[in-house]
């Protein structure tokens, strides 16, 4: 059994829009917490965000949610580009983030294309008494540095050794596995796991939505959901969309 | 057309070195303002890294803004020297001679002033010093895969180089000015002349070394701007940046900024010192004036085309880019600010002699080339970031911070300085390559014409 | 110092003794001239056999006229972009020029050849209609459809012609004076041509101002529709056959490649006027290394624009490019690329900077030929594979990325005559020239003799160069 | 020169080649990083992390959690896997819950006001003394015969809880009365006039195929939104025909953007609308007969006036197109009727206007019409709570507070007991509770005594004269029967999963359970009042009641029958370790008989109007706020984006995009809002979905006090609604208020995690959100 490739299935036709997974991330990763003035000045940190795109106008108007966060890609372009190898591509296909190597010179944030990288432009702070939640297995970042999803590298982390303690394969599904925004989601919209165990959950998943002949983004009748999010980019992401369905549905003109 | 003035040596030397050994009215005055901006400049740095680059107007997704801009100004500007000195000297143009010296000078300076950005730009500026392999010990390397790495050895390099440039082409106006000198001055700049005799030798080492340099310094000439532009083209995400032809557009932009500059120094020059005048003449703005449209031109296709092969896909990302780019106040306005300054005011002027030949004509178009050309690094880099891949929904806007302003100012105001400085203490016109063209001119009759000519060994 | 006269007598000699000989070279052709001529004829009509066979299979198939069109597009970058050589220096009063300047001038003649075969690409290049991309923008709207009409095949076809016309007035004007010569001196059929040609020039001060003038008009704009004309080709010919391929730096690149191929086209010609021409005396040092420097600038130019393109496509891992790439480089075209690449930068690199190779009179020339044949293989690699890549004008095919790399396409037997054929075609028609208009330039190479002069200072002997204004 | 050009070879080679050839032979990061481990070290800390399970006694059904918990600080909250009602989900409120926990500005002990009432002027005295001071006041009330002058306002408790406050109260002679801004007595009202049950019952999203859902919006804050989300997951996706959701709303809300069709009525007309759903059903008789006899009387024409051609131009936007609005409720309708599992829910706005009863009556009378009730995703009526002997749980309406804000002014409401509620932020300025509490000039003579049990200071904890910090949940032992229920019995386990905060602070300061607070009162000497709870502490009570349940037999822990434990302590553990019991051998009870569609005309909705009120005004609870109490002051809910605006932090107006332009207001105006009794300002976000007439303001903001993350923050919508009640329940008709607007010319930023883009981010090219049509 080889290393593990981490990766998730996130159904957009499951999705919609609480905002669970945010606040759980917020709370699993230390994240500072965002005053007013960061979203006055456009520097709100959040690793999963749900973007909210409309279409149409009353009366016939839609309003669509889809969950964006790193999508660990295989040929993540934010790696290549960074000085310090503050950020690189481990070998479970997790794009991590080294925070004290960071220098900050946010090249990475421009490389990624799903705009999932956050800069510290100042110190985050917590109310004395509000330390006390801070998870001790995250790294409280310091001001000046890049930060982003790491798929709760920690939980994988802490399950991977409980699981070598107790001699157990680490199971699929596992809930101390997850990250925090698989569990919190209502709706299930997230499946995490590993893609190299064709047993696994994602696995099936991917198989049965994106697997098989290549399959045409836009056609009608296409019985499967998946894609990976701007794929013309070549980033090879280890996140697979599926599609929203929906019975109104303009289809788009290829080009 | 360059009607030749014969002076003899001695006439040279004092009008190169009457900078050096009197004072001008306002020289001192002009220093202060200047080290007043930078010391305005580095207080807001010092205020930035003390809050963060919270304090800067940047943010998701513009995370490059002035500084960045900043940076790509000046070493566009530092492209001036080698041009001038390196590649006129190899094709060797005669009337190059009284203006190498400024635009070497102007090079270094202006190279200074673009490596303050790193510091500016980075989170995390006290550890700026990590993309030098510095650290053996823990192994780990800069990656050598990302351009903020080749950056700093290209232009490391480049500045090394000029700066070598330089100092061996002042050693033989030093050991003049030892000469001219007494007492303690003296000997400094003896010391400085390295034992400077002028003894065949010496020369010969001399002007081998000068050619060498000139060549020597041309592909780091050409790999500075095109790694400075690879810090935008390799960006796939950024639709604006990932262009292949930002290489030499980017070169030939820096060699239109950097030409116009050294021409509005060379004005400063005549206008401060009038003594210059017998040296710094009409002719010589002519046939930079001349030079420019060439280049202005050539930057201009390469704008072009840089433009026409972003839109030739129709993908509607680049069509929202471009159209924020040019019909979106501000940038509309900017837009067309930049086209007006950078090309459609400067070239069809310069198309009349009279105004190559008009010193506050020259003036104005060079500086306002400059003003250009900022705009368009402005241009290139903000609204790209703004407008970056599909996701409209966290497209975004940038408006500068006064901290970003002011630190901005300090570098413009850092070359300013420095060349004050040099203006006082070194002589800004080559003296010994005066002298040199004043034997390398001759004439030759053919029936009842003149026609002038030059030695070839 | 006081200017240097010279006496009248000693120009005057030197003249006389330069139209003597020149002319008397220009009139008499060894039959060894008249056995290449009949061998190259064979050669050519081995060529046109190609090309009917070509034509047999019609136009429906793109792929079977990739090699035509790489023919095209080399005898584009090779001869018509020769005379630079003689523009070039000129402008920049170059004195080395002037033994070379009209040879260059000569091969614009083999534009006419070229405009010839360009007229079959017309119909090979799918129509915009047929949903191919192009840089004039066909389907931003449906309101421009129609807009410019037939676009790019007029605009391409009407450049090319202006090209050849501007190329052929170029070097009439140039030559007249020397027709003029050969009117008054020569003897034979060829003073009956000259005497046509040379109109009636008698050298008066007017008529020289005249051809200074023209000249200098006419070499400015043959470099700009040079640049245009390469800009067309490269673009609507070349890159928007492949799709996903967006490459700003292309028409640069083309027009950079042809200036170097040029270069080298003259340095061959050169040599093998001074070895095989007979004109030792008048071609030397000078030319061999200025055209050396050149050709090695440009080839460092080559590089530089390839690798910044490669690059900027390469880094970012985006599939279209990706599958550009190894279409035109990786992929089935590697081995034709490496050559390339040797032949166009390495091998002029490694060469140049060797002082005993880029000083003697063999190094440069050889290292024009590798450039050239480089270049040859380059115009395979590029169109051979644009041209090969399926459905161009199918509307259904995405014009965004290359689906699948096709296979590299071999030549075919007509290929092969076509490439003899014409290559020889294009030299035939510059010799058959050569016999009309003096192949050296006799009053520029008259006009150095008073700009010249040596002189003792102080203790050595220097050249003094008088540069007119 | 041959030098340099050698120079120049290892220049090309040097600087950028050498850099690009490294990666052309892929030379793997590794090689050249040598030491550097992905196991970033930095989050290699092995501290040892225990999991235990309690239950979220704040939110309205309260949802099963296990919260990590190391050191002794609770570090993270999930939801519990095996609990019925969440399974294993939860909602951002519990998680942000914890920050309630270790809040900067939570209440650290008892507190006496010492300047004036709303001064905010405390000073911190022993428990002690604080208890004494109440007992002894009661004492006085008590003793002066006039212990029904008290009043114990809570929010709406359960079980044990309810029932000890109730008993607490009652002994005294006092009332007990419970407030949520928002209240659900009108839906408790129509569900006990259609179905005849006192408790909620479980609608069955998951299994449902067609939902015809009418201003609930379910997916965000409606009654108990974790559950139903879950369901709604498993009804898009988790079965191979992918369910249909229909929302009848006139706000554009989160469920609204869910929908498969978002069908706009005018407000109060959602009845009109289900009843001409049932005229299209009975007419086309795609229903049994006897149904649709009993819910007609026997006359088919008996809901003709309904049809569609009639009402439609009565429900819908003058700017829709009439014909499509008939043909569209027509197809709904069918598909309604024709579908397997179908199931119709009412409530929120539209149970909120003078007409609500009538329209949630005839909403949920649909189900009888399509059979969907007591079947598979359809209403499955819930068991009664499985502890009997409690109280049933109040739900004092309105109404209720009207006659207590009268007795104020009488002077009959000596005093007041808070716990939970928040009558000074929750009531209506109309309603004249604030002007009560204050009396006439700030005299307080009405209302002596003022106590508050608050963990963190909210607005009538600023106004009260003694504050009792009570124990967070998570410090905290309880005991609750989930309403509704998921169909079937069900009994949580709250536990205490951390030591109390403030325990360091000693005996006589820090916070203390509330239960066990009333019980020390109840057993004060001079006061005395016998609870008939036995035990001393709550937990004792609780126990004992696991202690019977126990002895019935009856469920299960987890998957363990309560019978095959050896003994209670065994089952206690358990229980406690899963927090919960429940009892899945129940068949649902037949239902009742069925009632008769209310066909009155003249059910119209009437509105409050002012003097050019152009402008329905539509509050709606915020989705992470809620209803604004208790949330508010945790900066993790402060800071969560609102889904459709993403707007945070602040109160914001929802506006027509082009109405808004209209009237030339642009995102980050500053309105003001005004309606008959008041006005308050709010951001304009202008957005292309929410209907001309209408304007929607969240819940959540504008409170008095509540800590540093809430206190003088946007604006409180609740206090400019107009006093209306809804006929036939007493309910406040929180959405009959007519407003207008105008544009103060001041402008701010909005703060919302949307980017500042010109125009309506859109995916038109779906670029990123890709769309498919297939169904399976």
């Amino acid at each position: 059994m080889g290393n593990p490739s981490w990766g998730m299935v996130i159904d957009n036709d499951r999705c919609t829009g609480c905002q669970s997974c945010v606040t759980a991330c917020q709370s699993e990763n230390n994240i500072p917490i965002n005053q007013e003035d960061h979203f006055t000045q456009r520097r709100p940190i959040q690793w999963i965000r749900i973007e909210r795109y409309w279409e149409g106008e009353f009366p016939n108007v839609k309003a669509r949610f889809i969950p964006v966060l790193c999508q660990h890609c295989a040929d993540a372009p934010c790696e290549p580009v960074c000085p310090v190898y503050a950020t690189y591509h481990n070998d479970q296909g997790l794009n991590v983030q080294v925070y004290n190597r960071c220098i900050g010179t946010r090249f990475c944030a421009n490389g990624c294309p799903y705009q999932v990288r956050h800069f510290n432009f100042w110190e985050p702070e917590w109310p004395e008494s509000l330390e006390n939640q801070l998870n001790p297995d995250v790294t409280v970042r310091t001001r000046g540095i890049m930060e982003k999803c790491t798929f709760c590298i920690q939980r994988i982390q802490r399950t991977k050794r409980d699981s070598e303690k107790t001699n157990t394969p680490v199971s699929d599904g596992d809930r101390k596995l997850n990250p925090a925004c698989v569990n919190a989601c209502p709706t299930n919209t997230f499946t995490f796991g590993d893609f190299n165990d064709p047993n696994s959950k994602v696995s099936k998943m991917k198989e049965k939505e994106l697997g098989g002949e290549a399959h045409d983004d836009n056609s009608e009748h296409d019985n499967q959901r998946g894609y990976h999010l701007l794929e013309e980019y070549g980033t090879h992401p280890s996140v697979v969309y599926l599609k929203k369905v929906d019975y109104a549905a303009k289809t788009v003109e290829k080009h | 057309m360059q009607e030749h003035i014969q002076l003899d040596p001695k006439e040279i030397n004092d009008i190169a070195l009457s900078p050096i050994l009197e004072t001008p009215k306002w020289w001192f005055p002009a220093v202060l303002i200047s080290f007043g901006f930078i010391v305005a400049g580095l207080s807001a740095f010092f205020y930035m890294v003390y809050n963060g680059l919270g304090v800067t107007g940047l943010n998701r997704p513009v995370f490059w803004g002035f500084f960045i801009v900043n940076f790509v100004f000046w070493i566009g500007i530092s492209h001036a020297g080698i041009m001038i000195s390196a590649i006129l000297r190899l094709t060797q143009a005669e009337w190059r001679r009284p203006i190498t010296r400024a635009a070497e000078v102007l090079t270094v300076f202006s190279l200074m002033a673009a490596l303050h950005t790193p510091l500016f730009h980075v989170g995390r500026p006290w550890r700026t010093y990590w993309v030098f392999p510095y650290d053996f010990s823990r192994g780990v390397w800069p990656n050598v895969r990302s351009p903020f790495v080749w950056d700093p050895s290209a232009v490391g390099t480049y500045l090394i180089a000029s700066t070598l440039f330089v100092i061996i082409c002042l050693l033989p106006d030093l050991a003049i000015i030892r000469d001219r000198t007494t007492g303690l001055r003296s000997k400094i700049y003896g010391i400085l002349c390295l034992g400077w005799r002028g003894t065949p030798r010496q020369w010969k080492m001399q002007t081998i070394v000068g050619i060498l340099l000139s060549a020597l310094v041309l592909p780091v000439f050409v790999s500075v701007h095109s790694i400075v532009s690879w810090d935008f083209a390799v960006i796939v995400g950024v639709e604006g940046w990932h262009s292949t032809i930002f290489a030499p557009y980017f070169i030939i932009g820096a060699i239109h900024s950097g030409v116009s500059a050294v021409a509005t120094f060379m004005v400063i020059m005549m206008w401060a010192w009038k003594g210059n005048n017998k040296i710094l003449r009409p002719d010589h703005l002519d046939a930079i004036g001349r030079l420019l449209i060439i280049v202005a031109t050539t930057w201009f296709l390469f704008l072009f085309l840089e433009i026409s092969f972003a839109l030739f896909t129709l993908e509607r990302p680049e069509i929202v880019l471009r159209e924020l780019q040019f019909f979106k106040w501000p940038f509309s306005g900017l837009f067309i600010l930049f086209l007006l300054t950078a090309y459609f005011i400067p070239v069809p002027m310069w198309m009349f002699k009279k105004v190559r030949r008009s010193l506050p004509l020259m003036f104005i178009t060079t500086i306002l080339v400059n003003i250009g050309m900022w705009l368009e690094r402005f241009l290139i880099i903000v609204p790209s970031l703004s407008r970056k891949t599909p996701f409209a929904f966290d497209w975004g806007s940038y408006t500068p911070s006064i901290v970003e302003i002011l630190i901005v100012t300090e570098t413009f105001a850092f070359v300013i300085f420095g060349l004050l400085l040099f203006s006082k203490f070194l002589p800004l016109i080559p003296i010994f390559d005066i002298k040199e063209g004043m034997v390398f001119r001759d004439e030759i009759k053919i029936g009842r014409r003149t026609v002038p000519a030059s030695i070839r060994e | 110092m006081n200017p240097h006269v010279i006496t009248a007598k000693a120009t005057l000699d030197k003249k006389s003794k330069i139209n003597n000989t020149l002319i008397e070279r220009h009139q008499r052709s060894s039959n060894y001239f008249w056995r290449i001529i009949t061998l190259l004829s064979i050669f050519f009509i081995l060529g046109i056999v190609g090309f009917v066979m070509k034509l047999s299979s019609g136009f429906s198939d793109k792929v079977i006229w990739g090699y035509y069109a790489a023919m095209f597009a080399f005898i584009l970058t090779t001869a018509q972009a020769a005379p630079m050589v003689a523009i070039a220096p000129r402008m920049a009063k170059a004195h080395w020029r002037r033994p070379i300047s009209r040879t260059a001038e000569i091969w614009t003649i083999v534009g006419l050849f070229n405009l010839i075969l360009f007229i079959p690409l017309l119909w090979v290049l799918p129509s915009l209609e047929d949903g191919r991309r192009s840089l004039w923008f066909w389907n931003v709207a449906p309101e421009f459809h129609g807009v410019p009409v037939f676009s790019p095949h007029i605009w391409a076809t009407l450049a090319l012609c202006a090209l050849v016309f501007i190329g052929i007035l170029l070097l009439w004007v140039s030559a007249l004076p020397d027709l003029a010569l050969i009117r008054d001196k020569g003897n034979g059929w060829q003073q009956k041509i000259a005497a046509k040609l040379s109109r009636n020039w008698i050298g008066t001060s007017a008529q020289w101002h005249w051809l200074y003038h023209r000249m200098g008009i006419l070499g400015a704009l043959y470099f700009a529709m040079m640049v245009f004309v390469h800009f067309l080709i490269s673009i609507d010919f070349l890159l928007v056959l492949i799709p996903g391929w967006i490459d700003a730096l292309i028409p640069i690149t083309h027009a950079a490649n042809a200036l170097q191929a040029g270069v080298a086209t003259m340095m061959l010609t050169m040599f093998c006027l001074r070895q095989f021409g007979g004109y030792k005396d008048y071609i030397g040092h000078d030319q061999v290394w200025a055209l050396g420097k050149l050709l090695f600038a440009l080839s460092l130019l080559w590089f530089w624009f390839w690798f910044s393109s490669f690059n900027v496509l390469w880094y970012g891992k985006k599939s279209n490019e990706q599958s550009v790439i190894s279409l035109l480089m990786t992929g089935p075209y590697l081995k034709i690329f490496i050559c390339v690449f040797i032949l166009n930068f390495v091998f002029p690199l490694l060469m140049m900077i060797w002082n005993p190779v880029r000083r003697s009179f063999w190094g440069p020339p050889l290292i024009a030929s590798g450039v050239i044949i480089g270049t040859f293989l380059d115009r395979i690699r590029l169109y051979v594979a644009a041209y090969s890549v399926p459905g161009i004008g199918d509307p259904n095919v995405s014009k965004h990325e290359l689906q699948s790399i096709p296979l590299a396409h071999l030549p075919e037997i007509s290929d092969i005559f076509i490439m003899i054929g014409f290559i020889s075609g294009s030299i035939l028609v510059f010799m058959l020239a050569t016999k009309i208009i003096p192949v050296i330039n006799i009053w520029e190479q008259k006009e150095v003799v008073l700009y010249e002069i040596h002189k003792k200072f102080h203790r050595t002997e220097v050249k003094i160069l008088g540069k007119p204004d | 020169m041959g030098l340099t050009r050698r120079q120049f070879l290892t220049l090309i080679g040097g600087s950028t080649g050498a850099a690009v050839l490294f990666q052309a032979c892929g030379v793997p990061p590794e090689e050249l990083l040598v030491e550097s481990s992905y196991e970033m070290p930095e989050d290699m800390v092995s501290g040892l992390d225990n999991w235990y399970a309690t239950v979220d006694a704040k939110s309205q059904v309260p949802n099963g959690l296990v919260v990590r918990v190391m050191e002794g600080r609770a570090k993270k909250i999930e939801g519990n896997v095996d609990y019925p009602i969440n399974k294993g989900k939860h909602s951002s409120s519990c998680e942000a819950s914890l920050q309630a926990l270790y809040h900067p500005d939570r209440i650290k002990g008892p507190l006496l006001r010492v300047g004036d009432r709303g001064s905010g002027e405390f000073e911190e005295i022993s428990w002690e003394n604080a208890i004494d001071r109440l007992s002894s006041e009661l004492k006085k009330l008590k003793d002066s015969g006039q212990s029904s002058k008290m009043a114990f306002a809570t929010q709406p408790l359960n079980t044990h809880l309810n029932s000890m406050v109730n008993n607490f109260t009652s002994k005294l002679g006092g009332s007990h009365i419970t407030q949520e801004p928002l209240e659900q007595t009108t839906l408790r009202k129509a569900i006990f006039d259609v179905f005849g049950e006192e408790n909620i019952p479980n609608f069955d999203i998951e299994n449902s195929d067609y939902i015809l859902s009418f201003g609930t919006d379910f997916l965000s804050t409606w009654i108990s939104p974790v559950q139903y989300s879950h369901g709604y997951g498993e009804f898009r996706q988790g079965k191979d025909k992918r369910g249909f959701l229909v929302h009848v709303d006139s706000r554009f809300s989160m469920t609204g953007a869910n929908a498969d069709e978002w069908i706009y009525v005018n407000p109060g007309t959602e009845g009109l609308l289900a009843l001409s759903i049932a005229q299209v059903i009975i007419s086309e008789g795609l229903s049994n007969d006897d149904v649709i006899n009993k819910l007609t009387n026997n006359d088919k024409k008996y809901l003709d006036n309904f049809a569609p051609s009639q009402i439609a131009s009565i429900i819908s936007d003058p700017s829709q197109n009439i014909e499509g609005v008939i043909s569209k409720i027509t197809q709904i309708a069918r598909d309604f009727a024709n579908s397997e599992n179908p199931l119709a829910i009412g409530g929120g706005s539209s149970g909120a206007h003078t007409n609500g009863l009538f329209n949630l009556r005839n909403i949920y009378l649909l189900n009888y019409l399509v059979g969907s009730v007591n079947n598979k995703g359809g209403i499955i009526l819930n068991p009664d709570p499985a502890i009997k002997k409690n109280t049933p749980p109040i739900n004092s309406s309105f109404n209720d507070w009207t006659k207590i804000v009268e007795d104020i002014n009488n002077g009959d409401i000596q005093i007041l007991l808070v716990h939970g509620a928040d009558p000074w932020y929750g009531l209506p300025d109309s309603s004249g509770f604030k002007q009560a509490l204050v009396g006439e000039n700030n005299g307080y003579a009405n209302t002596s005594l003022i106590v508050s049990f608050a963990t963190i200071m909210d607005d009538i904890s600023r106004m009260s004269d003694l504050i009792l910090p009570s124990h967070h949940f998570l410090e905290d032992w309880g005991i609750n029967t989930p309403d509704p229920a998921p169909g079937h019995q069900v009994i949580g386990f709250q536990q205490p999963v951390v030591r109390p905060y403030f325990e360091n602070r000693g005996e006589h300061l820090g916070t203390k359970s509330f239960p066990n607070i009333l019980l020390s009162i109840s057993k004060d000497p001079n006061l005395n009042l016998k609870l008939d709870f036995e035990g001393d502490t709550y937990l004792d009570i609780i126990k004992s009641e696991a202690k019977e349940i126990y002895n019935s037999g009856r469920g299960t822990v987890g998957v363990t029958p309560t019978s095959n434990f050896s003994n209670f302590e065994s089952f206690w553990n358990s229980a406690l370790q899963h927090g919960f019991w429940e009892d899945l051998t129940y068949k649902p009870k037949k239902s009742p008989n069925i009632p008769v569609f209310d066909n009155n005309l003249i059910e119209k909705p009437s509105f409050s109007e002012i003097q050019g009120a152009k402008f329905y005004l539509i509050p709606f609870a915020s989705n992470s706020l809620g209803d604004g109490i208790s949330k508010s002051s945790l900066p993790w809910l402060q800071n969560l984006p609102d889904p459709i605006s993403t707007a945070v932090w602040r109160t914001w107006v929802e506006i027509n995009a082009t109405v808004a332009k209209n009237m030339n207001i642009k995102e980050g105006d500053i309105v003001m809002i005004t309606s008959e009794y008041g006005s308050i300002e709010a951001i304009a976000f202008p957005n292309p979905a929410t209907p001309p007439e209408i304007l929607s303001i969240p819940l959540g903001q504008g409170h008095l006090d509540g800590g540093r993350f809430s206190e003088k923050r946007g604006a409180n919508i609740l206090s400019i609604i107009a006093p209306l009640n809804v006929k036939g329940s007493g309910a406040l008709a929180w959405a009959a208020t007519k407003v207008k607007m105008v544009n103060t010319g001041r402008w701010k930023r909005l703060p919302k995690f949307e980017n500042d883009v010109s125009e309506f981010p859109t995916d038109l090219d779906q670029h990123i959100i890709k769309i498919t049509r297939y169904d399976t």
